[in-house]
């Protein structure tokens, strides 16, 4: 295994491009050593990104959106007041990943391409309608976050390609975001069903919302008929039960070691309401922490 | 394969070593400077055994390369004591009997003084959580809970 | 005589009987008269047993004495974890 | 907390909680386990695996790892190769053992060993093993107990059964145990409530965090050395030397400090075949579990299905019992279905009860002992069709199994009558205990049961040996596993009368000490404890030897009180105390060196008995549980160091935890685990449980000679039906099958609503 720590992105795009046989790039590594521990991938090629300037930094730009660097572990989103104000949701589902050890290494770009259907940080990414810049040997192009996982450990990405910083847009006025998911202990497990909502209210209305699951189908959902079902209403008892249906009626699931199809689809739209009600609260400009924050 | 050269700090002092670039730093603490202190579980992040702080952030060190420690600050139980003094968690886990095979305990103490360093006073809950990646078979992690908040009242009270 | 209770699975091996009474002075002999009067015991107590006295348990002890008129039961060996 | 630091029972050091002696080595990180030890010129061995469940093993071609450099040695079991690795011609245990480390003409599970090299680094050995071609042929293969004792299901080996199983069944039912007494179905006849229910339970690991570890040499002398981490080295040493064909006296074993073992480390995994490459390597072997190699290849324990029939009438009296247990140990003998069967109605005085136990193999690692080996599952099923007798007789759960409970004197369901037990009194603390009668929230259920286990004695040796200054080092061949130091330091200065810190105690290696079982059996402070206060006693018959001699009187006008020799009365004559130490400072030149001895097979383990209560909260649209309150009660006999006895209730009620709500071992239709990692065999997290409260009752063990009970296994018998009935509470529906997984529980919900 060849082992490089470039120091732009132009420079991993061009060691990947020219790389041969199996290339992986290295952000917070807990999925890279797992798998190279369990010998399920040696990468022949093993590109360091962490030395690359900006990979560590959090900026909010000017028109109050953010850019996120790529090696930015969880820790440290939790750990920064204006992400956590702005964008609860998102920061809240990148902790769950793991364990506080894990949070000290894990990325939401390592997250996102490793390519699980169980990733906790991709449905928050989508609900909050996040981008990825993406580093080719041809140069850059802006990709939306649920165009890059194509199935259980694949992705878009083309080969020489390498995410080099993640986009979340400007807040905006009365807004919220949220994320939960089912697991059978407190900590430390893969989700079983997982569970974004991103929505903005004109007073109690909601009238923009985005609804996405994990763990249910082969890549991350973005439910449409879920957020129609909350869109125009003030998340009355009808408006969740409707959500409810709409998610569970979303979700292709597989039985596994985790979980069932019929346990899956169902609590999919039991989280589903639980999700809008903190993101609503949210909205509406209430501080409901995360599980354990 | 050619192996690489790592030149890094542990506890203070500075190191070096060489190694394959599969290797972890775990393997890297263990196999090439002989500090066994930090264990081996799991190998996969889910035990925590092998806690260590990577500049100051608590990682496992079986989920980073021994190369990627390449002029890092790297803290491992072997530091927590100051001489023959024990830090206050260790004088505490032994008072509190928060130990039974000590198998789990460098990576839980490493750990324990993270939390401690970020959040002097913890809520039981707080506690739970942030050890929850350190995995304990013996204990049912009462008298670890209760070791860890008490050293965290007696460090608040002395300082 | 010490009158010695068998686990029911082992009666079938004793023509039927679920009290075998045999001299012996202790667990060792005891073990030893069984399998004489009833040699398909033979493989069981192989296997290992233990012995209960008065209710006192003897894992694989063959010196314990055996008093008088005890309450004497055979047991699967025991062991632990 | 039923016990502190006043001493009012006679005892000056024993019951008190002093810290223990290897507490600084443990927190700094110098205590050296079992994967901690190095040696010059040290190679690194790794194991290939069987990937199939049940496969012949046609061909291994070694040849190309053989070829690589850094690789020096290859060991497999194939009859072709040039030379045996271990020894021919082994029968019984040693030949299943040598079976299961190394696999012979078939791969009996996924995980299987088949082969193994030893290379110049952990990492040359691993790429090495790629290079072994094995060829299988594939064979079908079961892995549930019930499927395996079906009549189509693949035989996993023709004749593994014995004596005990009758004609008619399945070649892989190898065992079958059978007791009881009186008349069940006349028992029933006089119930007036008959529950019948089957219950199952999956195998769960052990999960000691510390995963296999040896180091071994072995010259072409034949002699070895082998550091490992284990619960007994004489074991492995009488063990490895079979196998390997070498003497046993010329194996030295020494035990690593040890990550946890709770059974599962009782036998021997990868030492032997550490020790056969070191062979032939000519050089010291280093091999080291991963996780995923202790899921699949070491023992889980047992799973079960059973069928239990229990009568009671109106008034909560129990008039018969019956249960058959079926329980899956893998691909060998060694179920526990005998103890399950054993121990299932112990805890009641029954008139009529019978108990068959069968031991079913299946392609499945070899079952190993895990805490009371087959006890918990037998008390799930059991005391979870007590509890519902309860509820439909509208009885009070604690009320009826007082009325109902095994004392001295009541003839045990396994055969002969109890001696003084505790069982009684660990149901009147818990019902005296504020948690029994606190008031639960909405989606909050409460549950009970008792637990039963026998507790073991065992081969034991102990050596004390007195320095010059007073001093005392105490030399016990019981692996430490949660603080034995100082329950042995305690109850040694407590006969010596010198202070706790002044005793060393040293987990001796077998070249340096008589045999010593395992520590297994919740054996360690009761054998070793007993074989301590008795080499302790034995050094002090020759202190007050040496005082008699000084004084000019005979030895019996002489006592020992308070770490002096004194004279026994007034008629004994007038001399100040000699304490220990004056007598030990010319020990050279008053007759020699003292110390003190003690080796036998002590036989008077008292049996153990607990009672648990906990509280426990579902949520009706998940089927997620959460533990929310925890309550042991359990008798100790006497708590030598109350505070590790406490630990010793509180890890057996979390991996009772662990057991009920979600661990297990998945295999796929394929015969494969599916979750040999941490992360998807959910042992209890720090976040998932709450503080574990404890009661010490002590009702003393007349075998001991302080009391003592042994208390490590009992504690984990009566979790699993516990936390079922309190389960089964919150939700509305009786939960029958373990784990109590969210979407069991879930479903559960779903029928019953």
């Amino acid at each position: 295994m060849q082992y490089h720590s470039p120091e732009s992105f132009a420079q991993a795009a061009r060691l990947a491009a020219e790389a041969e046989g199996v290339t992986r790039f290295l952000a917070g590594g807990t999925d890279v050593l797992v798998q190279l521990r369990a010998d399920i991938v040696t990468p022949d090629t093993l590109i360091d990104i962490k030395k690359i300037p900006g990979t560590h930094d959090i900026t909010r730009n000017g028109d109050g959106s953010w850019t996120l660097g790529v090696a930015v572990p969880g820790a440290e989103l939790g750990e920064h007041a204006g992400l956590v104000a702005d964008w609860p949701g998102v920061v809240e589902a990148m902790n769950l990943v793991g364990s506080t050890q894990v949070q000290g290494r894990a990325t939401l770009t390592g997250n996102l391409c490793n390519g699980s259907p169980a990733a906790d940080s991709v449905p928050a990414m989508v609900a909050a309608s996040m981008t990825a810049t993406v580093t080719g040997p041809d140069g850059e192009r802006v990709v939306a976050v649920e165009d890059i996982p194509t199935g259980p450990g694949r992705t878009s990405l083309a080969r020489g390609e390498v995410i080099s910083a993640l986009h979340i847009p400007a807040r905006g006025e009365n807004a919220g975001d949220a994320y939960l998911r089912f697991i059978p202990r407190s900590e430390m497990d893969i989700a079983v069903v997982g569970c974004a909502v991103n929505l903005r209210l004109d007073g109690d209305t909601i009238t923009e919302a985005r609804v996405s699951l994990g763990a249910v189908a082969p890549t991350v959902l973005l439910v449409g008929d879920a957020a129609a079902a909350i869109i125009g209403s003030t998340l009355d008892d009808a408006a969740l039960d409707r959500l409810a249906a709409a998610a569970s009626a979303a979700c292709k699931p597989i039985d596994d070691k985790r979980g069932t199809i019929a346990f899956r689809t169902e609590v999919a739209g039991v989280l589903a309401k639980r999700v809008a009600r903190i993101a609503y609260a949210r909205a509406k400009g209430e501080i409901i922490k995360g599980h354990h924050g | 394969m050619s192996k690489i050269h790592v030149s890094t700090t542990v506890n203070g002092d500075a190191v070096e070593y060489l190694c394959d670039p599969r290797e972890t730093l775990l393997d890297c603490l263990r196999d090439k400077l002989s500090l066994t202190g930090a264990k081996e579980g799991c190998g996969t992040g889910d035990c925590g055994a092998c806690s260590v702080t990577l500049d100051g952030r608590l990682v496992c060190s079986c989920l980073v390369l021994g190369v990627e420690a390449e002029g890092k600050e790297i803290g491992t139980v072997e530091g927590i004591a100051e001489g023959d003094v024990l830090h206050p968690l260790q004088q505490k886990f032994i008072d509190y009997a928060a130990l039974q095979c000590g198998i789990c305990t460098p990576g839980i103490l490493v750990a324990a003084k993270a939390l401690l360093e970020q959040n002097p006073d913890p809520t039981e809950e707080e506690v739970r959580f942030w050890l929850a990646g350190n995995l304990c078979r013996c204990t049912g992690y009462d008298k670890i809970i209760r070791a860890v908040m008490d050293t965290a009242r007696d460090m608040r009270e002395t300082a | 005589m010490v009158e010695v209770h068998l686990w029911s699975g082992l009666r079938s091996l004793a023509g039927g009987c679920e009290v075998v009474s045999v001299e012996a002075r202790d667990t060792g002999e005891m073990l030893r008269a069984l399998v004489r009067a009833h040699p398909e015991l033979q493989a069981p107590i192989d296997a290992g047993v233990s012995v209960a006295i008065d209710g006192r348990v003897i894992a694989s002890g063959l010196t314990e004495p055996i008093p008088d008129g005890a309450e004497v039961y055979l047991m699967q060996r025991l062991r632990g974890g | 907390m039923a016990l502190d630091d006043r001493k009012s029972d006679g005892f000056t050091f024993v019951g008190t909680r002093p810290n223990r002696p290897d507490g600084l080595d443990k927190v700094t990180g110098r205590a050296r386990f079992g994967a901690d030890a190095s040696a010059p010129g040290m190679l690194h061995g790794a194991i290939l695996r069987s990937p199939h469940a049940h496969a012949r093993i046609l061909r291994i071609d070694t040849s190309k790892a053989e070829a690589l450099k850094d690789v020096k040695a290859v060991v497999t079991r194939a009859d072709f190769s040039d030379k045996v690795e271990f020894a021919p011609g082994l029968e019984g245990d040693f030949w299943n053992i040598l079976e299961n480390v190394m696999a012979g003409d078939k791969a009996l599970y996924d995980g299987h060993a088949v082969a193994a090299v030893a290379a110049t680094s952990a990492l040359a050995a691993r790429d090495a093993l790629k290079l072994i071609e094995v060829e299988y042929e594939v064979l079908p293969h079961v892995t549930d107990v019930d499927k395996a004792m079906l009549m189509d299901a693949p035989v996993i080996r023709q004749g593994a059964a014995d004596y005990s199983v009758p004609e008619g069944m399945h070649p892989n039912v190898v065992r079958k145990h059978e007791s009881g007494h009186g008349d069940v179905e006349a028992g029933f006849a006089e119930a007036d409530l008959v529950i019948e229910d089957h219950f199952t339970t999956e195998a769960t690991h052990q999960g000691y965090i510390e995963p296999h570890a040896c180091l071994a040499t072995l010259g072409a002398d034949g002699k070895g050395e082998l550091w490992c981490c284990t619960q007994g080295h004489w074991i492995v040493q009488k063990t490895c030397a079979a196998l390997l064909g070498i003497e046993t006296a010329n194996l030295r074993v020494t035990a690593s400090e040890i990550g946890g073992g709770f059974g599962g480390k009782t036998t021997v995994f990868i030492e032997p075949v550490a020790l056969a490459l070191s062979r032939k390597a000519n050089k010291p072997v280093k091999l080291v579990m991963s996780r995923s190699e202790v899921f699949r290849a070491t023992g889980p324990t047992a799973s079960a299905s059973m069928d239990i029939k229990i009568g009671m009438k109106k008034d909560g009296t129990l008039t018969a019992a019956q249960g058959t247990f079926r329980l899956q140990g893998g691909a060998f003998p060694g179920g526990p279905a005998d103890f399950t069967a054993m121990c299932a109605f112990a805890p009641y005085n029954l008139p009529h009860v019978r108990q068959v136990g069968y031991d079913v193999m299946t392609n499945r690692p070899k079952q190993a002992a895990y805490r009371a080996p087959g006890s918990p599952m037998a008390a799930f099923a059991v005391e979870s069709v007590i509890d519902e007798l309860c509820n439909q007789l509208g009885l009070d759960p604690i009320e009826v199994r007082l009325k109902n409970a095994s004392r001295e004197g009541t003839k045990a369901s396994y055969g002969p009558r109890f001696q003084r037990i505790g069982l009684v009194e660990t149901l009147e603390a818990a019902k005296a205990h504020p948690h029994y009668t606190a008031p639960l929230k909405p989606g909050q259920g409460r549950g009970i049961s008792c637990g039963f286990w026998f507790n073991h004695g065992g081969e034991t040796s102990v050596s004390l040996a007195l320095s010059e200054d007073g001093s005392a080092q105490v030399m016990v061949g019981t692996p430490d596993i949660g603080g034995s130091r100082a329950s042995m330091a305690l109850m040694a200065a407590e006969v010596l009368g010198i202070p706790y810190e002044n005793i060393r105690v040293t987990i001796a290696d077998t070249a340096t000490l008589g045999y010593n079982d395992v520590s297994h059996g919740s054996r360690v402070t009761y054998a070793s404890g007993l074989a301590t206060i008795k080499a302790a006693r034995h050094a002090v018959e020759k202190l007050c030897e040496r005082a008699a001699k000084k004084w000019g009187i005979p030895v019996d006008a002489v006592k020992w009180e308070n770490g002096c020799a004194v004279p026994s009365g007034p008629n004994a004559g007038e001399f100040d105390p000699l304490p220990l130490a004056d007598i030990t400072a010319d020990m050279g030149r008053t007759g020699g060196p003292i110390s003190g001895h003690f080796e036998a097979t002590p036989e008077g383990a008292g049996v153990s008995f607990a009672t648990h209560i906990v509280d426990a909260e579902v949520d009706p649209e998940t089927g997620k549980t959460k533990v929310v309150r925890y309550t042991v009660v359990q008798d100790a006999g006497k708590a030598i160091h109350p505070t590790y006895v406490e630990g010793q209730f509180q890890g057996g009620a979390a991996q009772g935890i662990g057991w009920a709500l979600n661990e297990e071992y998945i295999y796929g239709a394929d015969g494969r685990l599916q979750n040999s990692v941490f992360l998807d065999y959910r042992i209890p997290v720090a976040s998932d449980l709450p503080m574990i409260d404890t009661v010490i009752v002590e009702v003393p063990n007349p075998g001991h000679p302080f009391g003592v009970r042994g208390v490590g296994e009992t504690s984990i018998c009566p979790p699993l039906a516990a936390i079922a009935n309190a389960v089964s509470a919150a939700a509305g529906a009786r939960m029958r099958q373990l784990p109590m997984s969210p979407p069991r529980i879930l479903a559960a919900l779903k029928a019953d609503g």
